[in-house]
């Protein structure tokens, strides 16, 4: 039986050891590890979506590339019967019930990957940059808008990216990745804070 | 580095997002315990490894994680088209149309 | 002598003095000058030593195409570079290059010896002889040539600098900033859309640079040039690349651009990166690389001072640098007049222009005779004078390609050369874009293009500035109406070798400069029957130079062609090969070095390990520890410990690299009997069950074990390496052959840590952190798997063993594994628990005989191999792979199966891989029946145990086979590769 | 034929290399031969030499579509060696190893054979195994390999980062003696001289455009730009467009091709005295004569004929590279190139006879055809001349893939668990 003085809460460590977080110009530009958040990967039919939707009063969107961003709740659609959930912490429990509705009402997947992704908020306007001295994407806000996600890679590791705002981007990674990919940043970031050589505009 | 057209996405993407899965419409065989040995072997290994147009799968492992196919020239590397998994393999008119459309 | 700096021309006349040194000697220059530039400034011509001959070379272009003047940059310990164009090392102060390939110094060389030898030299010669005696080709003759060969000193410490590369997109991109490049970027730009203008030298501008004089839409071509820049700088829909060189033009228009940033820095910021790799996704490609001027081929034209008129051009009207006080001027095209010309106006005595050509243009006579030079038609040097530098030349007049008159001598310090003009196709050629002949230029221009590529200006065959400009102007989408005061480009002809007065053997023409291929060497490889020009450049070495041909790939396909009697067409053209100019390794790797180089994946409980003093070994991208050393403990003996304490108390191990996917939906059942051997239909949720997978080809290509969570939910495990192709060929099947399944699959690997607790007190260990668990054997069996939580924290609960000991596999979400681990060894303290790593759990499943995919199995080993039938739902119709295990050959008797062994010495632990044979005192080649894959020493058993696959094993259980060592031939006796707790008690401990 | 030697050489310098005769005569193609080789690669004028040298047939044409060596064999990172596991390989490519040695003399040309020794560096305790295993079996089948410590490894190859704290430290190495490297080119040219005369036809410039069979099947000749010519027994050893030849014959073949990408890096003084392979991060490297690092990268991941790789695969290469050899990383790329490969599923070749009466196939080799050269003539030579393979090539049959009795050397290094 469970022992009371054995009854401690376990201690939740990222387990991603990062350097110090990079920052940028300003205060809000860099570099950041977001703090954990609740990932649910949903897969059913793409016929489904509407109902699911209306049942779950979670915005699903319906193209693949395609996000909705409400308050603390993100769902990034990744593909034709894939969406990713990124919610805060506190939203967990609703959550689960939410999707206990929609299991017993429809054929389809949910699977908690809350701790297999690490996320980093880039800001600034080196943010693209930095994103692209590893992704191949057009990242160009005409191409890439806001609200615009998707899973790519960087260099030859699966991300994902998601654009927040002009200069702000979500990234997200498998957790054992998330230090290989901060290394990357971290030395870009070196790579740009010495002067820059003359070039045309966009700097 | 070729760019690929995902049928799903609709979009181009970047080949190191993708990766090759070999030679399209080989059909598993429904009951693989009626083929002889030969019949069987043919399926698992033997290919057309055309010269010229080719048709074959890609997986957008990383993007929307669907194998679609594609026609593609296997000397001037150049696609055609691509397609949903799951559609006929494509006529010589579709083709044909697909490259003028890639050219205009 | 002060001399050759002209004030009052060129860019950089009045820049700032800076020092520089040159094979230890210090000299003067001037900032923005090249090193080859600022030597010539100072009067030194001489500035390498050819690849074969040795030969002393001076300097003979001013750009990428030198084929020359290559020195090693010296910048320090790890910051050598050999093999350095003096034409395109930017000078900055405190600059140190050095000569190369000579010893003792430049000036005199042993290596020169092979000049004397040269007739014993021809091309292919290496082919002819060296043969005899056999063993001397390795031992003696290759060790000497290897010595002679090489250019730049190898390498002897490691780079200190970094590397950059980015992906960048555009809907231009230009290759070079010339006049056409500038007026296509201009156009371009104007509509918004994002154009990249790169170029490989360090000031945008190409050929305006030496043409101060002309003037463009009524300015002067500077004035024009710098506002042209200013306009592009001031659009922020444009980048401008300058030192940046485009390298290769790949498919759907990527192109690799790469971009130096601090070779030329005097103070160097170790912060910032050597170069960048520029990864360039375009939509139209405009090509505007211009062209290179072409040597002739004629007696001695190698003699340093002798160089193309264009180079000489560059030197003057940019660096300010005359390279020579009397210059004689060689040519068979009109351009070279203009360079006489701008020579004898900024003061240089111009000896004579010999002109090859039986007409001259009179505009051009008149010229010429405005300043006083002398003109000399249907004229051609036949020979050059001068040792380390060029004293005079010997000039004759000829007919029909034949001398005669007899050579009269004038002395000079410089002669130039002017061939016509190559143009740059180098780009649009790796685009895999086809090339035209044409004969009135003698050479190939762009014909279809591949890609989304257009090519403007002297790249193209269209010289001269005004239709260069409109030429760029229009691809750009702009108008092309240019006015400028350039006169007509002029016309040339081109020539093969031309005549000498002495007997040709003798003389040595080169074509091929810094690779010393001579015409002589290309007729004679025609002469032996190598007609294709791919053959030729490959018997002569032609073009393979560090140059890649750019000055001499024309000139040789030309010679082949005259010899072969064939048109140009049918010799063909070498493939033109990226990159267009070396590039550094290190910006091919870009940011790819060191930590960056691949990922190491690590668990949430590798911290613990580290510091806890685990020796790690790498699988697949994951570290794992390997075992925990105690007070100076080694492998072995930490193994043994570790295997002890767990089998008596309890041991601890993270296995969380183990693959994991969820498969989910309500075919999930279904899905699983078709990727796996086993049934799974009648699984019972909370149950588990060991899965074992095979390609469509038979081999056993997984395993793991999986855990049914709800009727529509398993819980896969797959082996650590083996996650990411299972969940690939799992998707593959599931979306090409039954997508009419309801099911999905996600994978879990980094969501759970996980931590395996065996040994008789794992259960009394874990009993009282877990909620919501019952863990009595009752109703938490052997093979089952429960949802809970522990110590707060939800949890999946298997019982399952991997050591034979009572088992439990604790998965937890990942952020929270390090501090259950610990939880779990302060909890443990009373009981022993030991942490063990991956050796021990090696130990331990082999005293079980489980085998490790990829260890006992090879990718060549079926079910029945493994003696894994069991495995196998006999009622099933199909899985994938059924169908191979039928084959004839798979079934036939003969084939390896996998048994335990056990020495006949107990304390002997077999060597993993060895090989096994039946009898004993074989002589090589043995007849090998199997090989060990497993072998440890263990403890339990208290003697070393093996696992084997050999042909048709099992029946030879209770059998001697051996294993012949270097120095004893061992013997063991085939068992079975149960060797602990057959019956499985210890499962069962309560 | 004109015996090279130093003595030729020297008397031919005094006519000034005027007298030189031509390597091998330009042939026009006959109505006929007893043997038609298609593919003039090292495999195929090996093929022809060995027909005419040890079997006695000398009325035989090579037909190249091409210039001869112009395939694979020009293109390849000229590594040989034998240290294979399996006795089928091990047989196979020490059978070539065995004739490499002393080819020089035999073909009066030299190829410059140099056994500088091939190191193959394990970097996990997965490589370390399944390299013993291949030691171990090959020193039970009389090949040469040996393992060496880091230290040894590092001590025949100064410039190997042997830091234990490497992203794939070394662990130790696997090391052929005998093995080496060759001069691609030569090897095509010393057995084209050395076959035309013996008699063989040579004939450039000449696509085969099908293969003619009788009514009982039989072959009975090729078609080719320059018209029919006869034969009754063919050869095709045309790496990479293997399925398209056998497609004439209306086979279908268990073969794909690929790009495969090679590099070099500008000449510096000798510093690699050995050729270097590391699997695991895919780098193989060696020091040309001339001094250049020729380096192999790997292949695209898709079937194509074009002869052009991506950038991509090169900063992968040349990154493992730098890895291993961080002394290399300001080297520079001279040039870089493409060729096709084919490659069968189990990685090994097809040597013998096909379902076609009188049609031979020498195919397969995958990435690496150019260490078997002239074993694989030989044996071609042996398979044609006595209408059966030599027991060397027996194994390396097409049917093999039908009954499952693959050679799968890439399956026995496994894979990470």
């Amino acid at each position: 039986m469970l022992s009371e003085k054995n009854r401690t809460i376990l201690f939740m460590d990222q387990g991603v050891h990062l350097a110090p977080i990079m920052s940028g110009e300003t205060e809000a530009d860099g570099v950041t590890l977001i703090n954990v958040q609740v990932r649910y990967s949903l897969r059913f039919k793409p016929e489904d979506r509407v109902a699911v939707q209306k049942l779950s009063k979670i915005d699903l969107p319906e193209k693949i590339g395609v996000s909705s961003i409400k308050n603390d709740k993100m769902v990034l659609c990744l593909g034709p019967d894939e969406w990713l959930l990124i919610a805060d912490l506190s939203r967990k429990e609703e959550l689960q019930q939410t999707f206990e509705r929609i299991s017993s009402k429809f054929v389809c997947s949910v699977v908690d990957v809350s701790h297999r992704n690490t996320g980093f908020s880039i800001r600034g306007p080196y943010a693209e940059t930095m994103i692209n001295t590893g992704c191949p994407l057009d990242l160009s806000i005409r191409v890439f808008p806001i609200g615009r996600c998707t899973r790519t890679v960087y260099e030859s590791t699966e991300i994902i990216v998601l654009r927040k705002g002009e200069a702000e981007f979500h990234v997200e990674v498998w957790r054992s990745f998330a230090p290989y990919l901060s290394h990357f940043f971290e030395k870009f970031m070196m790579d740009v804070s010495v002067p820059q050589r003359e070039t045309g505009g966009g700097k | 580095m070729l760019l690929i057209r995902c049928p799903y996405c609709e979009e181009d993407r970047p080949e190191v997002e993708f990766s090759y899965a070999g030679e399209a419409h080989i059909v598993r065989p429904v009951d693989p315990s009626l083929m002889d040995d030969a019949a069987w072997a043919e399926y698992l290994f033997v290919r057309d490894n055309a010269r010229g147009r080719h048709y074959e799968r890609w997986y957008h492992i990383y993007g929307c994680a669907r194998f679609f196919n594609a026609v593609r020239d296997t000397v001037s590397d150049k696609f055609s088209m691509t397609y949903k998994m799951g559609q006929p393999r494509p006529t010589d008119a579709e083709i044909t149309e697909a490259n003028n459309d890639g050219l205009s | 002598m002060t001399g050759f700096r002209k004030t009052g021309c060129g860019r950089i006349a009045e820049a700032q003095v800076i020092h520089f040194t040159f094979d230890g000697k210090k000299y003067e220059g001037r900032k923005g000058d090249t090193l080859a530039s600022a030597l010539l400034a100072n009067g030194v011509h001489l500035m390498g030593r050819s690849f074969k001959y040795h030969r002393p070379r001076g300097v003979m272009g001013a750009g990428s195409e030198e084929a020359n003047a290559l020195v090693t940059f010296d910048r320090g310990p790890g910051r050598v570079t050999p093999n350095v164009r003096a034409t395109t090392l930017e000078l900055f102060d405190g600059l140190v290059a050095r000569s190369q390939n000579n010893w003792p110094n430049l000036k005199f060389d042993f290596g020169a010896i092979n000049d004397v030898f040269s007739m014993m030299f021809p091309a292919g010669f290496y082919n002819k002889t060296f043969m005899w005696p056999k063993s001397f080709w390795d031992k003696v003759y290759e060790p000497v040539i290897r010595k002679l060969a090489g250019l730049g000193p190898a390498p002897t410490a490691a780079d200190v600098d970094h590397y950059a590369n980015i992906y960048r997109h555009c809907d231009v991109l230009v290759a070079g900033a010339g006049p056409a490049g500038i007026a296509a970027a201009l156009a371009a730009s104007e509509t918004g859309n994002r154009v990249i203008v790169a170029d490989e030298q360090n000031e945008l501008g190409g050929s305006l640079l030496c043409t101060p004089g002309t003037i463009i839409d009524g300015q002067p071509a500077w004035q024009w040039l710098k506002e042209s820049i200013e306009i592009l700088k001031s659009r922020q829909n444009v980048t401008l690349l300058p030192r940046t060189t485009v390298i290769g033009y790949y498919h759907d228009n990527y192109l690799g651009l790469v971009e130096r940033l601090t070779d030329h820095e005097k103070n160097l910021n170790p912060d910032k990166p050597r170069e960048r790799m520029h990864r360039v996704r375009a939509g139209k490609v405009i090509l505007a690389t211009g062209s290179i001027e072409r040597p002739l081929v004629f007696a001695g034209n190698d003699r340093p001072g002798v160089m193309l008129a264009s180079a000489a051009q560059i030197y003057l009207n940019r660096y300010g640098v005359a390279v020579g006080n009397n210059v004689a001027v060689f040519t068979s095209h009109d351009s070279a007049y203009e360079v006489a010309f701008d020579l004898s106006d900024a003061g240089v005595n111009v000896a004579s222009i010999i002109d090859v050509r039986p007409t001259v243009s009179e505009v051009l006579l008149e010229q010429a005779r405005k300043r006083a030079i002398t003109v000399q038609s249907r004229a051609v040097v036949c020979r050059t004078q001068g040792r380390l530098k060029i004293t005079g030349v010997h000039i004759a007049q000829m007919q029909d390609q034949n001398i005669i008159t007899r050579p009269t001598h004038i002395a000079c310090d410089c002669l130039l050369m002017a061939g016509g003009w190559t143009p740059s196709v180098h780009l649009f050629s790796h685009s895999k874009g086809s090339l035209k002949w044409h004969d009135d230029i003698g050479a190939s221009v762009p014909d279809l293009p591949n890609e989304n590529a257009v090519s403007v200006g002297a790249c193209n065959g269209t010289f001269g500035l005004t239709a260069g400009l409109d030429e760029g102007a229009i691809a750009g989408g702009g108008q092309g109406k240019f006015s400028t005061s350039a006169t007509e480009f002029g016309r040339g002809q081109t020539w093969q070798a031309l005549p000498t007065d002495r007997d040709p053997s003798k003389i040595k023409a080169f074509v091929d400069f810094q690779n010393d291929v001579t015409e002589k060497d290309i007729n004679l490889a025609i002469r032996e029957g190598f007609k294709s020009i791919e053959h030729v450049k490959r018997y002569t070495t032609t073009g393979m130079a560090t140059d890649q041909g750019k000055t001499s790939n024309l000139n040789a396909v030309q010679i082949a062609s005259k010899a072969i009697q064939a048109p140009v067409q049918q010799v063909g053209l070498t493939t033109f090969r990226p990159p267009y100019t070396p590039t550094s390794f290190g910006a091919l790797v870009g940011y790819r070095a060191g930590d960056m180089f691949e990922v190491t994946r690590k668990t949430s409980i590798d911290g613990w390990a580290e510091e806890n003093g685990a020796v790690f070994e790498p699988v697949s991208l994951w570290r794992r520890a390997r075992y925990f050393p105690q007070g100076g403990e080694d492998m072995h003996a930490a193994v043994t410990r570790e295997c002890e304490a767990t089998r008596k108390g309890v041991g601890i191990f993270d296995a969380s690299t183990l693959g994991k996917i969820e498969i989910v939906g309500p075919d999930a059942a279904k899905f699983m009997n078709l990727m796996y051997t086993n049934p799974w239909t009648m699984l019972a949720a909370g149950r588990c069950r060991y899965g074992l997978m095979l390609g469509e080809d038979g081999y056993i290509m997984d395993d793991g074990v999986i855990g049914r969570l709800a009727d529509d939910r398993f819980h896969v495990t797959t082996t650590t390496g083996g996650a990411p192709r299972v969940l690939r060929m799992m998707e593959d099947y599931l979306q090409t052959e039954w997508p009419e399944l309801d099911v999905w699959l996600t994978s879990t690997t980094e969501q759970w840590a996980v931590i395996a607790l065996n040994g008789p007190h794992a259960r009394k260990l874990l009993e009282p952190l877990v909620d919501g668990i019952e863990l009595s054997p009752e109703s938490f069996p052997h093979m089952a798997v429960r949802e809970g939580t522990i110590l707060g924290v939800e949890t999946r609960l298997f019982r399952v063993s991997f050591s034979g000991e009572l088992g439990f596999e604790i998965n937890v979400p990942a952020h929270y594994g390090r501090d259950l681990w610990e939880a779990l060894i302060k909890a443990g303290e009373g009981y022993g628990i030991t942490p063990y790593g991956t050796e021990t759990m090696h130990v331990l499943r082999a005293e079980k005989g489980f085998i490790i995919v990829g260890q006992d199995t090879d990718g060549t080993i079926t079910p029945d191999d493994a003696g894994m039938s069991w495995a196998i739902g006999k009622k099933k119709l199909d899985f994938v792979g059924k169908r191979s295990l039928d084959r004839a050959d798979i079934k036939a008797s003969g084939r390896k199966q996998l048994v335990g062994l056990l020495t006949d010495d107990p304390d002997i632990v077999l060597e993993e891989g060895a090989h096994i044979v039946a009898t004993s005192g074989q002589s090589v080649p043995m007849t090998m029946i199997g090989h060990v894959t497993s072998s440890y020493w263990s403890a339990a058993l208290n003697r070393s145990i093996a696992m084997a696959v050999i042909k048709d094993g099992r029946a030879l259980t209770g059998k001697s086979i051996y294993i012949p060592m270097p120095k004893k031939t061992h013997e063991a006796k085939i068992c079975s590769a149960v060797f602990y707790d057959p019956k499985g008690e210890r499962l069962n401990v309560v | 034929m004109v015996k090279y030697s130093v003595a030729s050489l020297f008397a031919n310098a005094l006519h000034g290399h005027k007298k030189w005769p031509k390597q091998w005569p330009d042939a026009a193609p006959k109505k006929a031969y007893d043997v038609i080789i298609v593919g003039a690669g090292g495999h195929g004028l090996g093929a022809a030499y060995y027909l005419a040298k040890k079997y006695g047939v000398t009325n035989v044409a090579v037909i190249e579509k091409g210039w001869l060596g112009g395939g694979n064999t020009g293109r390849n990172t000229t590594i040989i060696r034998s240290n294979y596991l399996y006795d089928e390989s091990a047989r196979i490519y020490d059978h070539a190893v065995d004739l490499w040695d002393g080819l020089s003399q035999e073909l009066n040309y030299n190829v410059m054979f140099s056994k500088r020794g091939v190191l193959m560096l394990a970097h996990s305790v997965h490589d370390v195994q399944s390299f013993q295993r291949h030691i171990h079996a090959n020193r039970l089948n009389g090949v040469d390999n040996q393992w060496l410590t880091p230290e040894q490894a590092k001590a025949f190859c100064p410039p190997v980062n042997i830091s234990p704290g490497a992203r794939y430290p070394v662990l130790g190495a696997a090391l052929q003696r005998r093995a080496g490297t060759a001069r691609h080119d030569t090897v095509a040219w010393g057995y084209a001289r050395a076959a035309a005369a013996l008699g063989v036809d040579i004939i450039q410039n000449c696509a085969v455009t099908g293969i003619r069979r009788g009514a009982d099947g039989a072959v009975q000749g090729v078609e080719t730009e320059r018209g029919f010519i006869g034969a009754k027994k063919i050869g095709v050893s045309t790496a990479g467009n293997s399925s398209v030849v056998m497609q004439m014959a209306d086979l279908r073949f268990p073969l794909e091709s690929y790009p495969l990408q090679a590099l070099v890096s500008e000449p510096i003084k000798p510093v690699m005295p050995c050729v270097v392979m590391s699997n695991s991060v895919h780098a193989y490297i060696s020091q040309s004569d001339k001094g250049e690092l020729v380096i192999g990268a790997g292949t695209d991941q898709y079937i194509s004929y074009s002869q052009r790789g991506a950038l991509h695969i090169l900063e992968h290469t040349l990154a493992s590279i730098c890895e291993i050899f961080p002394i290399f990383k300001r080297m520079r790329m001279l040039r870089s190139w493409g060729g096709v490969v084919d490659v069968t599923p189990d990685r090994s070749p097809i040597l013998g006879k096909t379902p076609v009466p009188g049609l031979y196939v020498n195919c397969g080799w995958g990435t690496g055809g150019f260490k078997a050269t002239p074993g694989a003539g030989d044996l071609l030579a042996y398979t044609i001349a006595k209408d059966e393979p030599h027991p060397i090539n027996a194994p390396y049959t097409l049917e093999r893939f039908q009954g499952g009795r693959l050679i799968d050397e890439a399956a026995a290094a496994a894979v990470a668990h």
